[in-house]
Order: C-alpha cells, then structure tokens, then sequence
C-alpha cells in the first residue's frame, strides 16, 4: 500500500532555538516512522525564505507528499509558496508563524511571540515594583523579535522602569555576552536585563559574573533551553524564571498532522501554546537532560 | 594553475583545450545522472523547470559577477543590494497603489526604481573603490553592511510586504510561461546571451580582458581603467536589479534576511563556471553552468532522506569541490601521462 | 624636424635621472640612442612619447611645443612608442594585443574576422609564424616581442620609438625588423631606436645621441663614429678586450654527465658531458629544446627519461632544490616572468635562491644588506635608489640583479639562459670575464645564448640542437659560425621531434 | 593600488612611507577619539580590556590568514573550522571527565586535540587545494560547509555545552589575567609576535612574499611552491585552534551559530591592516590593528543609543570604508600636490 508522506520544512539549525526545532523534528519524524508504518515523513531544512521557497516546490514536485508542516522562516514571503502547496490539494499545517492571507492552512498550531514578551514585561514589572533601571537585548532584527518586543513594551507601559536601552544581539551567545558587556561599563545602574531568548540569556550570565555584578540585576530569558530551565530549578538568583516557547512546538504540530492520515479524529483549527512562566516550582516538568536543546 | 601546468598544456592541447570548455558541463552531466539515479522524480518535467527557474536568481547576478571578476575586482554587496531594492521596490509600490491603483503602472514604476537604484548602487561601488582608491573587497564589506541596514531600517525590523492586489499583476513575472518555458528562464538566458555578446563581442569586454590581465598594459593601451572598471559594477548591480525584479514577485516581500549569502553564491557560480577569481579570464556559458550546478545541488539534497539535514551543508561543499575537481580535468591529464 | 626634447630634466623623487637632455628627431632618419645600462634611455623616450612628464624641458612638435598628458595623447600625434619590457597582456591572444584599446568595430561590435585578417597580414609582413589566436603567455619572448612590433606598425606611426627591440630578437628577426625600418624610413617616418648592439647601430642609424649617467654626451651622423668610439663615449673609458683569454683543457674530469634525456614534445635523448672548467655553449634556432633541455636538468621540468651523474655519480635532480644541492645552478632568459619579484626590491631578490644561507631560522638582514652591497660592486649594478622596486629598474641593471642572484648559491656548474640581454656593452665585457673568471676557480659553465659572437668566444665546445636532438657537439676549428648553422638547422641529417604542434 | 599608483608612491617616499605604516594606527587613534567624545565610559579599563580581550579571537585568526593572503590564497573555511574544533574538544572534555575526572589533564588533552585538528584541517585545505589543483576559494568554501556541517551534527543541531566543573578548571584560560592583563590579550600578543617574527625574519615568510607576488619566479627560486602554500593553510588551522583554546572557556559551549562569519571579518582584519588581497605584501602589525580596528566599531556602536539598531550596520560599512580611505593615506599626497 502506498505510503502516507508528510512533508516538513523548517529553518535550519542556525541558531539555539532552531537547533532545538530540528532536534524535535528528527526525534518525532522516528517516533511516528516507527509507531505508524504507512507515514513516510520527510524533514527538509532551508537557510532562508528563498531557500525554503524552493524546499516547498521540491517536496510537491518530485516527493509527491499528502501534507506539509511548515515553521515559516518568514511569514510575509512563504504566504503565497505555501498557498501554491495548499493549491495543489495538500493538507497544510502551519506552526509557530501565521501566515499573511487567512484561510490557507488546515491547522495552525501557534507559538505566540507577542505573549512571551508580554509575561516577561509583566513579570519583570512586579518583581521591580513598577520602577527600575532595565536593558533589553534583542534578536535578529525580524518579525518574531519586532513582537516579542512590542508585548513587552506594551506590558510595562505607564510603570517607571526605564528601557537604557536596547540593542540586537541576534539569539547569540557570542554577541549577548559582547553586548552585555558594553552595557556594563556604559551604565553603573542596572536592575534587570530581558535577554528574550535564552542563548542570549547565556552569554549575558557569563558578562555579569565577570563584571562581578551578581547582586544587583536578574536575567529573563525566553525559549526554555535546558540549562537556563536547570538554573532555575536549581534556585539561581541570577536566572529566577524562564518563558517557555518550545521548539517542541514542531512536534506537536507533526503529531496533529499525523492523526489526519492514522485515524478519524477532526484535526483542522487553531493550536495556541501559551508562553508558560517556568519558576522554582513547576521546573522540573519542562526539564529534559538529554535534549540537545 | 601555475604558468609551469600551463605550459605542459599547451604542449598537448589536444587534451585541455576542450577539457576546459566542456569541464563544467560534464561536471552538471554528472550531477544529473546523480540526481536520476537518486529520484526518477528528478528528470520531471516540473522539476528541471524548478530547477532552471531558481538558478536564474543567483545565475542572473553571478553574469554581473563574471564581469566584476574578470576585471580583477570582487564585489561583496550583491545579496544585500539585492535585498534593499526588493525593499525599495516594495515601499515604492504599496505606495502606488494609493495614487495609480495596483495596475500595471505601478508595477512598472517598481521595475524602472529596480533598475535605477541597481545601476546607482553599482555605481557607488564602482566610483568609491576607483576613485576612492579603496579595495574593492573593503568598499563592498562596506557597502553590504550598509545595504543591509536600509533594509532592515526601512523594514523596521520586519518584512515589507508587498500589496496583495499589486502581487497579483506582478505574478506573471515570476509564475507566467512563454512557450512553455517559465519567464525567469528566458530572463536568464536573456541576460546570459547579453552577458556573453557584451563579454566577448565588444570592446568593453576585452577591455574589462586586458584590465583583469595587466592593469598597466590596459593604462598603456589607452583603456581608461577606472571609467571600465566602474563600468563592470554598474554592470552587476545592473544584473542585481534585473533579478529583483524577478524575485519580489515569487516571495512579495523583503527582509533584512532576504538575499543573504548571495554573494558568495554567486562568486561560486562564477569561479566554478572557470572564471579566475584573479582576473584576466571570464566565461559567461560557465557562471551559467555553475549557477544551475549550485541549484542542482539543493535539489539533489532534497530528493532524498538518506542523508541527515545536519549533514546536507557537508554533502553540498563535498560535491562543489567533486564537481570543480572533475571539471578542471587535470585527474584526466595526470592518467593520460 | 618632427619631435624634438628641449633640456630635459627627469627626477623620480630625490633621484635626478635626466639632465638637461636635447634630441631631434627628424622625418626620414633613423637616430639611435646610445648609453649604459641605467643612463637614462628609456626615460627619455618615455617623456618623448608621454608616458612620463618631464621635471623640466620642453617637447616640441613640428615646431609647436606640446605637452602630452598621458600616452594616449602621445599616440594621438603619431608617436609610438614599443617599451623596452614587454608591455603585452598575457592572458589575450595576439590579436586581442595587436589591437588592445583600438579594436576594429562593425557596429557595437568586435569585427573579429577583420582583426584577425588584418593581425594575420601584420605577423606575415613580419614573417612571424605565431598564430594569431595563440595566448600570449604560451608565446616565446622573442614571438612577444614581434608581436609588440606588429602592433605598434599596425599604429601607423609618424614617430615611431624603438627601445631595444631587438635584445630578444634572434639574427633573422632583426633582418625583418631591419626591412621594416627602412621601409617605414622612406615613408618619411622618424625613428629613434636604442639598442647595445653597435652592428645594428653601424647598419641602421643615420645619426647617433649618446647618453652618460643622464646627461647628453655627444650627436653626430654615425658615419663619423666608429664602434669603438661609440663604446668609448658610452663607457667613459677604453674597452680594451670584450673576451677573457682562456685556456681550455678537455682533459679535465666530468662534472656532469647527461644521458638520454627526453622531454615529450620538446627533447629527445640528449646527451652530453660537461668537463671542469669549461664553457659548454648551446646554440640552436629558436625551439630548438635548449630551455627545455636545461630546465628539465635542473628539476623544473618533467622528463619521460634520462639519466644524470655528477662528477661520475647518478643524481636524482626532481626540483631546483636537489639540483642546487648538487651545486648547479640556472639562470633564466625571461627575467620578469620567472627571474625576479618586480614588486620588490633588491634585498629579497638576491637573496632568495640562495636563502638558507642567510640563515634557517631567522633571516640575517645584515649579512643580506653586506651581500647586496658585495653585489653591487661586483656585478656593477646601477640603481638611483636601491630602496627602490626592482621593476622600475633599468632593465640592463634587472638583468645584472639577476645574475648576482644566482651567483649568490655559489655553484660549481652555472647554466647561464641569454646572459647578456639588453645588457650595455661595457657590462657584457665584465659579465664575459666573470665568466671567465669562473671557469679561472674551476666551475663550469654551460651558455644558451643566441648571440653568435658571444658563443664564440666564450664557449671551449659548442653543442647544437635542432628540434629537440642535440645534432653535434662541435670542438677546435668547427666552431664557427657555418657549422653552428649547418647543424642548428638540421642539414646536418638528423630527423628531429616536431616541437611546434 | 594600481602599478601607476605605485609608480607615484615610490617617487615621493618621504609621504608615502611613513603613512603606509602608520595608517592603521593612525585610524585606529581616531576611532579611540570617536569613541571617548561618544562616551566616556569608553575609556575605562574594563571597556579597554574587553576591547582588546574580544578582538584576540579574530585577531589570532586574522594573523594565521595574513599568512595565506600573503601568499596568494585565501580560506572562508576558519569560522566553521572554529567552531568544528570547539565542538571535538567540548565532546572530548566531556567524555574524558568520567575517567580523567574535571582536573587538568582533561583541559590539556582537549587543548592538545584542538591544536591536532586545527593543524589537520589546515593541512587538509592546503593539501586539497595545491594538489588538486583547486582554487583555494572553492576548496574552503567546501570545507567551511562541511566544519558546518560536522558540528551541527555532534550537537543534533542544539548547543555543546561544556561540562561545569570542567569548565571551572579551564576558566581562567580566558577570565584569568597575568600581570593585570587577560591571558587572551597575552595570547594574542604572543601569536602576533611569532606571526611578525615568522613572517618578517624567516626564510619561510620571505617565501610566502615570494610566492604571493610571483609564483612562476618563486618555483625558479628553487621553493616547493606548493609544500609553502600548504605551510600557510596549515598556520591558519593552528591560530584558529589557538583561538578556539581560549574561546571555548568564555561560554563554554558550541553550536552551528559558532563562528558564523569570522572568516569575512578575518580577512576584513588583513586587508585593513594593509596586505594584499592579491598576495605578495602581508603585515602582522596591520592585522592586529585591523582587528582591533573592527572590534571598537562594534564596541563604540553599542556604547551609543544615537543610532538607530538598525542602522548598526550601516554606520559599521561607513567607518570601515573611512579608516581605510583614511589609513591609505591618498587624500594626503592628494592636497600636497
Ligand atoms: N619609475 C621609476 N622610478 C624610480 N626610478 C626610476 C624609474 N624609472 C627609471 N628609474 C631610474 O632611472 C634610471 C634610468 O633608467 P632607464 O630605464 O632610463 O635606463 P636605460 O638607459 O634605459 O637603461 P637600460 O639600458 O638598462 O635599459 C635608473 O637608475 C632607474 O633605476
Ligand atoms: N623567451 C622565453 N622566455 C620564457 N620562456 C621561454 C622562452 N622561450 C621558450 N621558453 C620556454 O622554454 C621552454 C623550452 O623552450 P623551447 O623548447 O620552445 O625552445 P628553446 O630552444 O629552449 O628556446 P631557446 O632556443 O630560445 O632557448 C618552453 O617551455 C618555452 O615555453
Ligand atoms: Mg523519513
Ligand atoms: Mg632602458
């Protein structure tokens, strides 16, 4: 009997969070390989829109599939490539990134950017009690940082804490620990530091520790990486809470895809995770010592 | 190629002479063997016509390139050039709309923006390395940096859309066919039959020969090198703008990360088509060919499973110094000594 | 009177080279430019034609004084200049070089078909063998130099500069380009031609200038000048003998020994013995393999076969590195292409061959700079500014650089390629009896020259070749000039290897 | 610099000598000056001491690559090769520590298979490139896809991350400090020392000199033309494990974002210190500041919120494209004409 192939396309491992999208791809593309015999699932990286434009007409054209799970790299430029797959008769899931015209996917299963910086405002706020001195580092200037940063912004809005300032560090180590640094000796007065993204959030510790500065800042990052998530756990001054947005998010929506074709469950609409707050307490359940993310 | 191989070489041109020509086509035979014996798929119809429609993009840019390298110069700035005019194209014509409505106008009024700011910005790198008397490898460092800032700043951080109606009139040129062949591929093979006769039918071409060769003899045959050498990267940002043209239909949108890398895309295309990275020797019909290698490449990569995605970077570098390696046919001279 | 130079004043930086220099060159006359090497000849001509400006001086052009703002202009007012360095771009064949910058159009484009035609019709009128299409990099230096010649006729000159042409030239090619001078003389041209060979100067020159250290010695017609007297007022002083008196002993132990050796397409079996103390000479026509033949002794090229001993020892030579090991030594003919680094300056040129001597580990910049001074002295080499890059050298003094380059290795057998060209005939005397004085301690000397007096009197035996065979190796009284020919040419019944294919 | 140039240059030394080796230095001084009137933090000795600690990564890089430029090549390879070597060893150190324990064999073994890989990736790349005959471009823009790769392999695509106590142990390699200045800045200053010694006052750098301007005169100089060029590829590997030696430390971990375009901002090092690009003139010292050079720009940039972040990289193009113009020095000869 023909095969059931399932198509996914998703940035490559350029960066932490994207290495752990890949991870989980590969993980849940055997797990369901395995469980399920008939589904043949077919995980293709790209480095850019363009690139991932060209992925999604190579899985129609010659592997043929019955449906697409695509992170968008962008979502302006993949609207209308992946609308073509939708054309040609495809069960489309879209996750994490909407697409720009509605109605093209069959599911969405949504990571949601502007609630991850809204927690981390609302978050950072309480813990200074609405007045304090803070830096933001950023990503890669993109869509998905635009958002997150636009939730913050919005969250302490009408508070007293004031944004030093902000400056990308690209969801780096490298360049957040060269950025943290440069904040450091500019300004003598730091209370928090939103990182946004737990990569960036490594390199800010390791700035801090060497400026000695310790005691009077905390670090909020985003994503859930293991070792931020450990710190946590572990009750580290430093790192008190993390916001989840988890690259395991793919897997999720390569699971819903997969019921489509292995059973008569209604799969289409709308998957939100929320930007769940990790603290001391709840840690240990998102905590996974052998993911490489 | 040292002048010592050179020598030998032309002691038996019977072998290297067409080794040379042909090398890059039977490198580009190989591959497509490769690519059918992967996935019958492979040979579809749709597919070499995908593959032909992407090598434009990076195949139009790298005939620019061809010129800018024969003449002993590099230019670094072609991907981000790239992306600040999708941008520029985009503001322009989502502002249009309001005035002309999203005909064709508007669309026209785009592409002529495309091909000034193209013909502008290679200017600007042509003039500032010549006049400036800067590297050409600092000034286009420079200029890449500051391409990709407008964009993002024009952006702010984000991705310019292009109006949906405006797409609509657009998307002929990306997605129309004239007989039967996608209009990317005739725009390609356009530019490349305009690259080649310029190249090597006119004046300019041997000039841009003889600065690449020796600037000192050029200035002593009375070329005005600057005037030329501008010339070649007005030429290329020319060639960026013809493929942004083509490409802001496909996508619709521009970002700070559209076109990155393309540079040293296109650099490969040229250099694997047989073109001297140091100048004095250019070949046209090999930056076409390296260009659709490199794409054939991709392609190849995502006709299987079998390979780990981790690996494909490995996979696609391994087959690019295979494939130059075979082309440059010197296995073949070595066995036959 | 067409072009004249009033005063002249050169400097380059802080270093005057020209001083107050006058010349006229007149329609229907050739006038040759004497002097040294580094007297300032080029210079000279180089102003003259606009490609330098004068410090000072002015040029006058048919009456009229005019200042050239660069070559172009020059060109312009028909005054064409041929560079005494090869001024071709290597990677375009000789017609793209004939017509480099002026290219015959047919609309926008290239008439290609005309180009060739006429490129075809220059080469032929110059009895050039060289396809056009060829690659000027896969050309010899004396095909180089008659295509330079090609194209600056194909210039249609009123003034026509030739700035030793014929260095590179062998005895034939200076025939042809003797003809074309005359012709172009009777069309009312004027030439000025410089060259260190006083025959020429005897057989074509009209009047005579001679240049020392920069400054205009004397102009006169050339019939009132005998050689002597040419190479006194160059010189300064008396040349009294050009050869070194030699003694040769063809008893004397082999040092090197050659057997069989073949080069595909260019040499076969090739076989010849060196003694201590002599001067081996090679003569042949041009591609006769005698390049080839050294190149492949000394590692530089590969050899299908052959064998080679020194002083009776089999010796596996695979790179210059053994054959330096093995004390042999090579001077190339192409000095720019493969003998010196014209970006740099003197230091680094001279002591590279011979590097470690300067030390393994750390290169010692005194005893560099104590070298290069001994140099200096001993080969006599004339630069206003030893600081200064190479390449702007004079190219007689490029060429003693040279020399001292590979003298610097000390070896025991010196394959010397064309020692002496473009070198001033005062020069060539002090190379000739280095030469000798060479052989004097015991070393050998193998010599590839096409210069048949130079073959002659400095060689003890005389190997010929003709298409890739060594076709006779001749002693005592048949070393003359009929028997270097009557075998150099094959008559002498050997078949040979095609070497052109 | 066009040979006419040159020309001009040598004919008036008292100008030009001085301002080619003071150049760099000089625009260096005026990015300082920039940077202090920007703020006055700039000044301090912790920005101080992060400056030059920063630029010891790429400068210790960029020294191993003024070597290869030097001599005619180039590799885009060095960034993927860093990070490919920072992964082995982090893989390395971790595995070991459940036998040797976190103690300072296992840092010594890591360090020791750092510098193994780092002179076998060189030598893989030089190997490749002068026995096939493969222009160094392609060879290293292969093997830059395929370090790539490799480490996103080993980490499944995430991060390596260096076992804590063991990190412990090697901290101070690079937060350490030796008479008040960090050991990366004695390192780099080390490398730079033997890089000047090596390049400037051994028989082997004269080589290089001798092959990057003329290859054909070089093999006539009786030098292994192809073992030298071999040599610099191999130099390159070794600074570019020396680097990794101190870079792993600081985080403490490795992942395919590791390195990502240090080859261009190597490169960018030496040709603003004022080797080059061609070959035949290499400068350590220029490098040094070169790479300095380019790590204040970033530095000042974030000192300031004057500019808008997106324009980061615009004004980082400018001032590249200014200090060169400035450190070349040619405005100068200009007005004293
Ligand atoms: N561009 C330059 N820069 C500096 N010095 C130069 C330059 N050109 C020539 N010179 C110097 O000027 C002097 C005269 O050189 P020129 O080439 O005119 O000599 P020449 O008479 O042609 O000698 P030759 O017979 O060896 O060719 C030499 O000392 C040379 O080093
Ligand atoms: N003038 C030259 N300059 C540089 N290389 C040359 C020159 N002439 C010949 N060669 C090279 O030297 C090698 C041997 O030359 P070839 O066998 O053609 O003639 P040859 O007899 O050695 O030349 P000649 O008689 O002029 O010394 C060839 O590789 C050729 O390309
Ligand atoms: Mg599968
Ligand atoms: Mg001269």
């Amino acid at each position: 009997q023909e095969k059931v192939k399932i198509g996914v396309s998703i940035p490559a491992a350029t960066h932490g969070w994207a290495g752990g999208l890949n991870y989980h791809a590969e993980q849940a593309e055997k797990r369901l390989e395995a469980t399920y015999p008939n589904l043949d699932i077919i995980v293709v990286t790209a480095n850019g829109a363009g690139e991932q434009a060209n992925d999604l007409e190579d899985l129609v054209s010659v592997q043929n599939i019955d449906a697409l799970v695509v992170l968008p790299f962008e979502s302006d430029p993949l609207t209308v490539p992946v609308q073509q797959v939708k054309e040609a008769g495809k069960f489309v899931t879209v996750v994490d990134r909407g697409l720009s015209l509605p109605g093209i996917e069959d599911v969405y299963v949504a990571g949601n950017n502007p609630e991850l910086g809204r927690v981390s405002g609302e978050y950072i706020k309480e813990r200074l009690d609405g007045k304090g001195k803070i830096v933001i580092l950023r990503g890669i200037p993109t869509v998905i940082d635009e958002e997150r940063v636009e939730g913050f912004m919005t969250a302490i809005e009408g508070s007293d804490i004031e944004v030093l300032d902000m400056k990308h560090a690209n969801w780096n180590r490298d360049d957040g620990y060269e950025v943290m640094q440069d904040f450091l000796s500019r300004f003598p007065e730091i209370d928090a530091v939103w990182a946004q993204d737990d990569d960036i959030a490594l390199g800010v510790i390791e700035a801090v520790k060497q400026a000695d500065r310790t005691d009077e800042l905390f670090i909020v990052g985003g994503a859930g990486m293991k070792d931020i998530i450990k710190r946590v756990m572990d009750g580290d001054e430093l790192t008190p809470i993390d916001v989840l947005y988890p690259p395991s998010m793919i897997a999720t929506a390569m699971d819903i895809t997969a019921m489509k074709f292995v059973s008569n469950a209604a799969v289409e609409g709308r998957y939100i995770l929320g930007a769940t707050v990790v603290t001391q307490e709840n840690a240990e359940n998102f905590y996974f010592p052998d993911s490489p993310f | 190629m040292s002048s010592l191989e050179r020598r030998e070489a032309s002691a038996s041109p019977r072998f290297s002479i067409d080794f040379k020509a042909l090398g890059p086509f039977m490198a580009l035979v190989v591959l497509f063997v490769l690519g059918t014996a992967i996935n019958d798929a492979f040979l579809s119809g749709g597919n070499l016509s995908n593959i032909f429609t992407r090598a434009a993009f990076i195949g139009i840019i790298a005939v620019g390139a061809t010129f800018v390298i024969t003449a002993g110069g590099i230019d670094l700035s072609v991907g981000s050039m790239a992306a600040f005019i999708s941008g520029a194209m985009i503001v322009v014509m989502n502002t249009l709309v309001e005035t002309l409505g999203p005909g064709l106008e508007t669309v026209l009024i785009g592409i002529v923006l495309s091909i000034i700011l193209g013909i502008g910005a290679g200017a600007v790198n042509g003039l500032v390395s010549t006049k400036g008397k800067i590297e050409a490898f600092i000034v286009t460092l420079g200029t890449m940096g500051i391409y990709r800032s407008l964009v993002t700043y024009m952006a702010d951080g984000g991705t310019l859309s292009l109006d949906f109606e405006v797409r609509g009139t657009y998307r002929p040129v990306y997605y129309g066919e004239l007989l039967g062949i996608p209009v990317p591929v005739l725009v390609f093979l356009a530019v490349a039959v305009a690259g080649y006769v310029l190249l090597n039918m006119t004046p300019f071409g041997r000039k841009c020969f003889a600065i690449g060769s020796n600037e000192q003899v050029a200035r002593y045959s009375a070329i005005h090198v600057d005037r030329v050498k501008t010339m070649t990267y007005v030429i290329q940002g020319l060639c960026v703008s013809i493929a942004t043209i083509i490409y802001v239909p496909r996508l619709g949108s521009a970002s700070s990360s559209t076109g990155v890398l393309w540079e040293l895309e296109a650099i490969a295309a040229v250099i694997i088509g047989g073109t001297m990275l140091k100048g004095g020797y250019g070949r046209i019909w090999g930056t076409v060919v390296g260009a659709i290698m490199l794409t054939t490449i991709g392609n190849i990569l995502n006709l299987t499973d079998a390979i780990s995605n981790y690996l494909n970077g490995a996979v696609q570098g391994l087959i690019i110094i295979v494939a130059v390696f075979l082309q440059r046919g010197d296995w073949r001279r070595k066995k036959s000594k | 009177m067409r072009l004249s130079g009033r005063k002249i004043c050169k400097s380059f930086g802080p270093a005057q080279v020209l001083f107050d220099v006058s010349i006229d060159l007149h329609a229907g006359e050739v006038h040759a430019l004497l002097g040294e090497n580094g007297a300032g000849k080029s210079t000279l001509v180089k102003i003259l034609s606009g490609y330098h400006e004068p410090t000072e001086g002015e040029l006058v052009l048919d009456g009229k004084s005019i200042s050239f703002a660069d070559s172009e202009a020059g060109e312009g007012h028909g005054v064409i200049l041929i560079h005494q360095e090869l001024n071709l771009a290597e990677q375009l064949t000789v017609e793209e070089n004939i017509f480099l910058g002026r290219e015959i159009k047919r609309g926008w484009f290239l008439d290609k078909t005309a180009m060739r035609a006429e490129a075809k019709k220059l080469l032929e009128q110059l009895q050039c063998d060289v396809d056009p299409r060829t690659r000027i990099r896969d050309l010899s230096v004396s095909d180089r130099q008659m295509v330079e010649i090609a194209k600056a006729l194909s210039k249609k000159a009123d003034i026509l500069i030739l700035d030793e042409p014929t260095a590179v030239l062998t005895g034939r090619e200076v025939e042809i380009l003797f003809d074309q001078i005359r012709r172009l003389r009777e069309q009312g041209v004027a030439i000025l031609y410089i060259s260190h060979k006083l025959d020429e100067i005897k057989a074509i020159a009209d009047r005579v200038t001679v240049l020392r250290d920069g400054r205009h010695i004397v102009t006169e017609p050339v019939v009132d000048l005998s050689k002597d007297d040419m190479a006194r007022l160059m010189v300064g002083r008396d040349i009294k003998q050009m050869f070194p008196h030699r003694v040769s002993d063809t008893s004397a132990p082999i040092v090197l020994s050659v057997r069989d050796l073949s080069v595909p397409g260019h040499v076969r079996d090739a076989s010849f013995d060196l003694h201590k103390g002599e001067v081996l000479g090679f003569a042949g026509i041009v591609g006769a393999g005698r390049t080839a033949l050294m190149e492949a002794i000394i590692g530089l090229r590969e050899r299908s076969s052959g064998t080679i001993e020194r002083d009776g020892k089999p010796v596996r030579i695979a790179s210059l590195q053994d054959a330096k090991n093995s004390g042999i030594a090579y001077l190339t003919k192409d000095r720019k292409g493969s003998g010196l680094l014209l970006n740099m300056d003197m230091r680094p040129n001279l002591t590279l061959l011979a590097l470690e001597k300067f030390g393994r580990v750390i290169v010692d910049r005194k005893a560099e700079e104590a070298a290069l001074e001994k140099a200096i002295e001993a080969f006599d080499i004339r630069a206003a500014d030893s600081k200064a890059k190479v390449g702007d050298f004079s190219g007689g003094n490029q060429q003693k650089l040279l020399l001292a380059k590979v003298m610097e290795t000390d070896p025991d057998i010196v394959i010397i390629d064309e020692p002496t060209r473009g070198i001033d005939i005062g020069t060539k005397s002090q190379i000739y009896h280095f030469i000798g004085g060479l052989t004097d301690r015991g070393k050998s000397v193998i010599l590839l020259s096409s210069e048949m007096p130079e073959m002659l009197g400095l060689s003890d035996r005389i190997a010929v070749m003709a298409a890739g065979r060594i076709t006779g190796i001749l002693e005592g009284n048949d070393r003359n000039e009929h028997e270097i020919m009557r075998h150099a040419t094959g008559i002498s019944g050997q078949e040979g290897v095609s070497v052109h294919e």
